[in-house]
């Protein structure tokens, strides 16, 4: 077996099973800096997944199914902007009911896309740099949204922690109270964000309808969202760490069945369990990690909600 | 007499183009032919599918398919309440006195399509997406290698399993783990056509499955197996609506046009069609049976001498591998 | 400009929070006929169809309350660690591995007399949940690993074992090779009433939500969840054992879960099969938020649910409306809820200014 | 006064309910053009809901607010910002993970998208120079002392050029030299043609630095006494409707040496959450009968020392005795169990839960012991005849057992939190500033109780960083600086400007 094009394999397809986490991640990460929780990844995605496919279907443009994929995530959050920012109500329970709202309305809306055979994304290789051995077919042999992931990452990174607004909304997220206080809307700035997270979840939907396969399936996002969710603890609330936790998971499905292929004898339904359980296992070395350095990463204002006066 | 109401209670989504798309084909086409009036519920789960048959038996619906092996119970639970109405049930193994039981032998279209891999294959190796390791998936994974290496004894068939009908994505990352290794022919097992997709895009050959899949890669799909399920529901409705029916059990196969391949792609050579196509006949024919020994299990102990063939009973409780299959039959 | 200003109501809305639920999912359901409505379903049979498969009949009543009883005991399950703001998304995976315990019982021992086998098969459901509960809650209570996470991990976990033990050890031998297990003997069943499947777990049910309402307004423990769920940090320094008692609600929490894992294949399977459950964990986590966490309108709303699946399902055979209707009303019922919430719990305030 | 033609503030008509008390009955208030105007009045008087009402937080439910001529509109922090008011919060509106010039751009309008941080840095120490603000630009704030982070929130206020400042209780975390060094600075501030409004409930300063009074009562303003109308006596008079008279204690007649003692550190280093060593090496002994003062400022180690004295916090090093048993890191039960008490510094966190009642409250520490335990249940009848009791001897009001302890005021939360402490016959009460921020006659009734407690053999450790209240009642006191201990010194040992000097960590000639 060649040994160097199966591992370049097995890392491009990595990147692209870790696109749709990573997007989904992005999109929490900057909703949870302006310290609002949004469990409902899972159903935006859903929701983002199934309006993109039919778009694309209809119109035979991905693009336009990537953007009213995105644009459907972004407005399945904005019932959860509405229902924690506006009416208090609580963050936890109101993502929960976005999930399963989304898994109903993607499956209800979508009942009759099943099966159906769609445009999608091909693969644009990068002149010159998609012939580098390795990180050429790695990274430079994808397809368009995946380089949009990608160029994601800094993206946010810059907007978090380099521009103006990102301050504002670490500040909201760590203490509204004084962001408040010094003439900051705590609330605009909330809504936006909760909105910026949505589009995104709705593009990592997208993703995997128009990007990752050309088809949609019920429930065809399969836990995704909820991986996603956690990667945000695994990558401190940080683009970078986050877009490596993304890929690390991506290779986890990939690898066991690429451990399948490869004819080991292990039971696959335990081999099926193999993403849940490291998620966990990540889950508590990251723990254990922050608790020893001492630094809390999470915005410390994160799940609560914000009324003046309070 | 009254019209005759048939209803069928799917495990999966009709759109799935596999399982329940072709069972969905079939109640289509009786509805349209006999002018039945039909109802069906979708991706019923075990836990209802109870509920679901009682609720179409109160409505008086008969004969009520049931198209899950999952749902034999529950099928013979409502039966017992409901002498007076008929049950089929697919793919199961128990009957009662209005329950009836019937199936296909895939198994046939599965080893046609394994000769047609074993030809085509450059690089011995078969990539194959199985869903769950039950006795039906094994079954059609052996029937495909004994197609394969009767023709091309050093291929090996490699397996993965997805644990899933349905997750279209994780099919197609099967299939690119499956090409990763070098396979460049790629089936499955799965209902949605993910890995169809990765075929496609890697530009290898692929074998459909359930239902004429060629539509949406042509220049990759080779053939499908097909099911055609109107044969065996238009028998028995017009039993039911003559009132001749009987809780039989049916497993019918190519002799009867319930199984069947897709016509053969331009590209596959003449010399490859030649042999499919007569194989096809004699198995039409019933003149041909593919589990017939000598055959060895994957750890080479014998699982059929020579010159002897599997019962249907052995064949219902295949779970073991047999040898050319690369992969754990678990 | 007209700006609203939230001002936190003085006294509880009269009538109270289960008046805003009731609205709240009155509200829902007219989303839902609106819905309808516009998909091309005429509403109004559709409500007819619903309340007649559901309330029309004994029978279909009786299965109403087969759906009930899984809710309303998981529901029961979540609530014991909600109260102490521990999300427990994990019920589904604990109801899984209590029809494990349940059924390693009936499976390892299949001589006993119903009256023994009845109660090892409760013990075995609960341990089952419990043990899936307990890593979740001490790596909560010693580490603080987000409990959300690793509870909903599990479930997929969890789903995967019982499939790994009916692929695998625990394959009925005369099943042909599929996956479940061996029917468990007849002292393993769940005795039931006259014909319909509405089985012991009904009574399990309704002395939990017993149980439940002593441990929260009468015993030391239930004192203690609630004050810690409150305030973990005046809890702390007052004595009360913080990581113990988080460790025992997530554990009662998984094993009463357990318990419902127990009901459903000792009531309704009398076997270990995949699919046992179509989402009661999860569903439960709405029920129990709406029942406010409060054991006895944890009834009638679990009640309101199993109306809801048995009734959405019904749509599909009769109308050929998507299953999926009733996940959607689900969610609605949910976002209805949570915006009827904030009537009950703020006054709005429209100021006006000028600029 | 400097004579303009409309007042820096005014506020008219303001009326503003929060459920259960009208905070504000329909209160007028105005302040000058250049002067200091305090603002004083029992807890709960209203002070702070109306400077929260003129900073736009709160929405008043009637009234109307001009800021320098300009009406202001309702609940618009942006709009009186605009207007040019400045306020510092009593709990400081900082983002702790966030730098001090991340802080201070926070509100302000910056025309690049880029993040441009080293032009407000410049600014920021220029400043800091001009009025002796230092602070270091580009630390995040959590590292910051308490003083420092005042500095902060005034440099914030100096950045935007505000001409009318509100101090809302600035001095109560302060060692005498910074407060000093703040006086000087508002005065600087006044002289400049800026109003300074200013909250506090230490009256000698307020008598010291204000031009004009006002003094609130129930959420109306009483009067407004210009400076040399007023004094100490006269002020509280008019802030308090009843009868009150301040006791002095004959405290510091000299130590308990005989007895064995009834808390024992020794060598005791702790971590704060950070990781931070907040206590080194530290020896403490608290002996029957004695209040044991421990002076300095918020931020030395206090939080830390009150924590693993109450079994709160887990030492690094050294041993934690109580009544002559190792207890060391044994946690809160074994430490309540050998009777010690504890009144934390943040009632609202850490000494009560909000949403529970006063009755369930009060039963907090009970449940674990025998008083209220039926088998696995609960005495609630017990509990709730104790609870009248309780609040009948302690006057907490609302007199309902049934009212949510997080509608009490502050001064009635602490009673409520000592009733619960004392009622545990502790024989060691750690106390940790159990008089800050209550007035005078609730102040003086909490003394009362930790005078009473120690006179009846019990100890007490008060942790205050008012030296002068703690010489009121303390027998001994040590100082707490950067996490170590000078002293104990007698009562009357050393005068309050040596204690503030050992306070800001100088050594005494
Ligand atoms: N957000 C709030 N919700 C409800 N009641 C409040 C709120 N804020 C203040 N109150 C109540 O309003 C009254 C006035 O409180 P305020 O904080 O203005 O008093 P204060 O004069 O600042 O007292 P202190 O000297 O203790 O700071 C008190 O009874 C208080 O309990
Ligand atoms: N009943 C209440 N409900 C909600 N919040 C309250 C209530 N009472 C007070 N608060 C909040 O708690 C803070 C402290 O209240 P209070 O003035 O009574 O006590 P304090 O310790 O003197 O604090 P401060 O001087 O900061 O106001 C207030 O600023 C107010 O926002
Ligand atoms: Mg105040
Ligand atoms: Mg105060």
């Amino acid at each position: 077996m060649p040994e160097l094009s199966f591992i370049t394999d097995l890392l491009a397809a990595s990147i692209q099973a870790g696109t749709p986490l990573l997007l989904a991640c992005l999109g929490e990460i900057i909703t949870e800096r302006s310290g609002n929780l949004n469990l409902g990844a899972e159903g935006m995605m859903l929701v983002g997944a199934m309006t993109g496919f039919a778009t694309a279907y209809f119109t035979g443009s991905p693009v336009l199914g990537a953007i009213a994929g995105s644009l459907a995530g972004c407005g399945m959050s904005l019932i959860h902007a509405f229902l924690t920012v506006s009416l208090q109500a609580s963050q936890v329970v109101s993502g929960l009911g976005l999930t399963i709202f989304g898994i109903g309305l993607s499956g209800f809306l979508g009942v009759n896309l099943v099966g159906l055979k769609g445009p999608g994304f091909a693969k644009i290789p990068i002149p010159f740099l998609s012939d580098i051995p390795i990180i050429g077919p790695v990274f430079f042999n994808q397809d368009a949204l995946v380089y949009v992931a990608l160029l994601l990452v800094p993206l946010t990174w810059y907007y978090l922690f380099r521009s103006r607004p990102g301050l504002s909304v670490r500040a909201v997220g760590e203490n509204p109270s004084a962001a408040d206080a010094w003439g900051e809307s705590v609330a605009k700035i909330r809504y936006i964000h909760v909105l910026m997270g949505g589009l995104l979840a709705g593009l990592a939907g997208a993703y995997l309808s128009l990007g990752y396969t050309h088809m949609w399936m019920e429930n065809m996002v399969a836990g995704r969202g909820w991986i996603a969710v956690a990667l945000v603890i695994f990558g401190f609330w940080h683009p970078f760490k986050a877009a490596a936790g993304a890929f690390l998971f991506g290779g986890v499905g990939v690898l066991q069945l690429r451990v399948q292929a490869a004819g080991a004898h292990i039971p696959s339904s335990l081999l099926v369990m193999l993403p849940y359980l490291l998620t966990v296992g990540v889950l508590i070395l990251i723990t254990m990690r922050q608790r020893r350095s001492g630094s809390v990463d999470a915005p410390a204002a994160l799940g609560l909600p914000f009324r003046r006066g309070e | 007499k009254d019209k005759v109401k048939a209803a069928w209670v799917y495990v999966g989504p009709i759109g799935d183009h596999g399982w329940t798309y072709a069972h969905n084909q079939g109640r289509l086409a009786v509805e349209k032919e006999l002018g039945v009036e039909t109802a069906f519920m979708e991706s019923v789960s075990e836990a209802d599918a109870e509920r679901v048959i009682m609720n179409f038996a109160r409505r008086g619906y008969s004969p009520i398919f049931t198209t899950s092996f999952g749902f034999m119970d529950p099928t013979l639970a409502v039966a017992k309440r409901f002498p007076n109405l008929a049950f089929m049930h697919c793919s199961g193994f128990k009957r009662a006195k209005n329950v009836g039981t019937y199936f296909g032998r895939m198994y046939q279209a599965r080893y046609l399509t394994g000769l047609i891999a074993g030809m085509m294959t450059k690089t011995n190796k078969i990539g194959y997406v199985n869903a769950f390791p039950i006795p039906e998936c094994i079954r059609l994974a052996n029937a495909f290698t004994i197609g394969v290496r009767e023709v091309n004894p050093k291929a090996k068939v490699h397996v993965v399993w997805t644990n899933s009908w349905i997750d279209t994505a994780k099919g197609k990352d099967a299939a690119k783990a499956l090409l990763s290794v070098d396979c460049d022919v790629i089936t499955q097992g799965i209902d949605p056509p993910g890995p169809q997709e990765a075929a496609a895009e890697a530009g290898k050959w692929f074998i459909g499955w359930d239902s004429d899949m060629a539509p949406m890669a042509p220049k990759v799909t080779l053939t499908s197996t097909l099911w055609n399920w109107k044969v065996l529901y238009t028998k028995l409705l017009k039993q039911v609506m003559d009132g001749t029916w009987k809780p039989e059990d049916y497993w019918w196969g190519m002799e009867k046009g319930l199984i069947d391949i897709a016509p053969l792609g331009s590209m596959v050579p003449e010399d490859v069609k030649k042999l499919v196509m007569a194989r096809r006949q004699e198995l039409k024919e019933g003149k041909f049976t593919v589990f017939k020994g000598p055959i060895k299990a994957q750890d080479g102990s014998v699982l059929l001498k020579k010159g002897q063939t599997a019962d249907d009973k052995t064949l219902l409780s295949m779970t073991t591998f047999i040898e050319g299959i690369v992969g754990s039959a678990k | 400009m007209i700006r609203p200003v939230l001002i936190p109501r003085e006294k509880p809305l009269p009538g109270g929070a289960f008046l805003v639920s009731i609205v709240s999912i009155l509200a829902a359901l007219l989303a839902t006929l609106l819905l309808l409505y516009v998909s091309g379903v005429p509403p109004f049979k559709a409500m007819n169809e619903i309340v007649m498969g559901t309330f029309g009949d004994w029978y279909s009543l009786s299965e109403v309350i087969v759906k009930t009883t899984p809710l309303l005991i998981c529901g029961l399950a979540v609530s014991l660690a909600f109260t102490m703001n521990i999300w427990n998304i994990g019920a589904e995976g604990q109801l899984y591995l209590g029809a494990i315990g349940a059924s390693w019982v009936a499976l390892a021992f299949p001589g006993l007399p119903a009256w023994v086998m009845i109660p090892a098969m409760m013990i075995g459901g609960m341990l089952g949940g419990l043990l899936w509960a307990l890593g979740p809650a001490l790596l909560k209570a010693k580490i603080q690993v987000n409990e959300i996470i690793t509870t909903l991990m599990l479930n997929y976990v969890a789903v995967h074992l019982v499939e790994f033990m009916v692929f695998g050890p625990w394959k009925d031998p005369t099943s042909f090779g599929f996956p479940m297990t061996p029917v468990f003997s007849p002292a393993a069943e769940l005795p039931a009433l006259g014909t319909t499947r509405v089985h012991l777990g009904l009574v399990i049910g309704l002395a939990l939500v017993v149980l439940v309402f002593f441990l929260f307004k009468k015993s030391r423990l239930g004192f203690t969840m609630r004050a810690i769920g409150a305030n973990r940090s005046a809890s702390r320094l007052s004595g009360m054992p913080v990581s113990k008692t988080i460790i025992i609600s997530l554990c009662l929490s998984g094993a009463v879960a357990g318990l419902a894992g127990m009901a459903e294949v000792a009531g309704i399977q009398h076997r270990l099969q995949p699919g046992i459950s179509p989402g009661y964990g999860y569903t439960a986590i709405i029920v129990a938020w709406l029942a406010r966490l409060n054991p006895w309108a944890m009834v009638v709303v679990s009640f309101l649910f199993g109306a809801l699946l048995v009734g959405g399902e019904l749509l599909q055979i009769t109308m050929k409306v998507s299953a999926h209707l009733a996940m959607l009303i689900q969610g609605l019922v949910l976002f209805f809820v949570l915006a009827g919430d904030f009537v009950g719990r703020f006054r709005v305030r429209w100021i006006k200014e000028e600029e | 006064m400097p004579a303009e033609k409309t007042p820096a503030i005014d506020m008219q008509g303001i009326v503003k309910r929060f459920p259960g008390v009208t905070a504000l009955a329909g209160l007028d208030f105005q302040v000058g053009r250049g002067e200091i105007h305090a603002l004083v009045g029992e807890n709960g008087a209203g002070k702070s809901t109306l400077m929260q009402v003129l900073s736009g937080r709160l929405v008043p439910e009637e009234g109307e607010v001009s800021i320098l001529g300009r009406r202001m509109p309702k609940g618009s922090p942006k709009a009186a910002i605009e207007a040019g008011l400045g306020m510092v919060y009593q709990h400081f509106k900082l983002a702790p993970s966030l730098t001090v010039v991340e802080n201070l751009l926070l509100g302000r309008q910056m025309n690049s998208f880029r993040l441009k941080l080293d032009d407000l840095a410049q600014k920021v120490e220029a400043l800091g120079k001009e009025y002796k603000l230092e602070v270091p630009p580009h630390t995040q704030v959590w590292k910051l002392s308490m003083g420092e982070r005042q500095r902060v929130e005034i440099l914030r206020l100096l950045l935007y050029d505000a001409r009318v400042l509100v101090f809302d209780e600035p001095t109560t975390i302060l060692t005498p030299q910074e407060t000093l060094d703040l006086v000087k600075a508002l005065r600087f501030m006044r002289d400049q043609g800026r109003s300074v409004v200013f909250i506090s409930h230490k009256l000698e300063e307020v008598l010291d630095l204000a031009d004009r009074i006002t003094i609130l009562r129930q959420g109306r303003a009483v009067t407004t006494l210009n400076r040399g109308e007023a004094d100490k006596e006269s002020l509280a008079g008019l802030m308090i409707a009843g009868e009150w008279e301040q006791v002095s204690y004959r405290a510091g007649q000299g130590q308990r040496d005989e007895h064995a003692p009834l808390l024992e550190l020794e060598d005791v280093s702790v971590r704060d959450d950070q990781g931070i060593l907040r206590l080194k090496d530290l020896d403490l002994s608290l002996r029957p009968g004695e209040i044991l003062g421990v002076a300095g400022v918020a931020g030395n180690g206090q939080r830390e020392l009150a924590d693993v004295c109450c079994g709160a916090r887990t030492a690094e090093k050294g041993s934690v005795k109580v009544k002559g048993r190792d207890l060391t890191n044994k946690g809160p039960f074994a430490y309540i169990k050998a009777g010690v008490g504890y009144v934390p510094e943040d009632r609202h966190t850490d000494g009560s839960i909000g949403i529970l009642n006063l009755m369930e409250n009060l039963m907090l520490k009970g449940v674990l012991d025998r008083r209220f335990k039926r088998g696995p249940w609960l005495d609630w009848p017990a509990g709730k005849k104790h609870t009248e009791s309780l609040i009948l001897e302690y006057d907490i009001r609302p007199p309902d057992p049934k009212a949510t302890a997080g509608s009490l005021s502050g001064g009635n939360l602490q009673k409520l939190l000592l009733a619960r402490e004392l009622d545990q016959k502790p024989k060691i009460l750690v106390a940790a500033y159990p008089l800050r921020g209550l007035d005078l006659a609730s102040a003086s009734f909490v003394e009362k109780v930790l005078r009473n407690h120690a006179d009846q053999g019990g100890a007490v450790l008060l942790i205050s960083e008012d030296a002068s209240q703690m010489l009121n009642i303390a027998d001994r006191f040590v100082v707490l600086f950067r996490g170590s201990t000078k002293g104990p010194f007698g009562n009357g040992e050393l005068n309050p400007t040596q204690i503030g000097l050992l306070m800001a960590g100088e050594e005494l000639k």
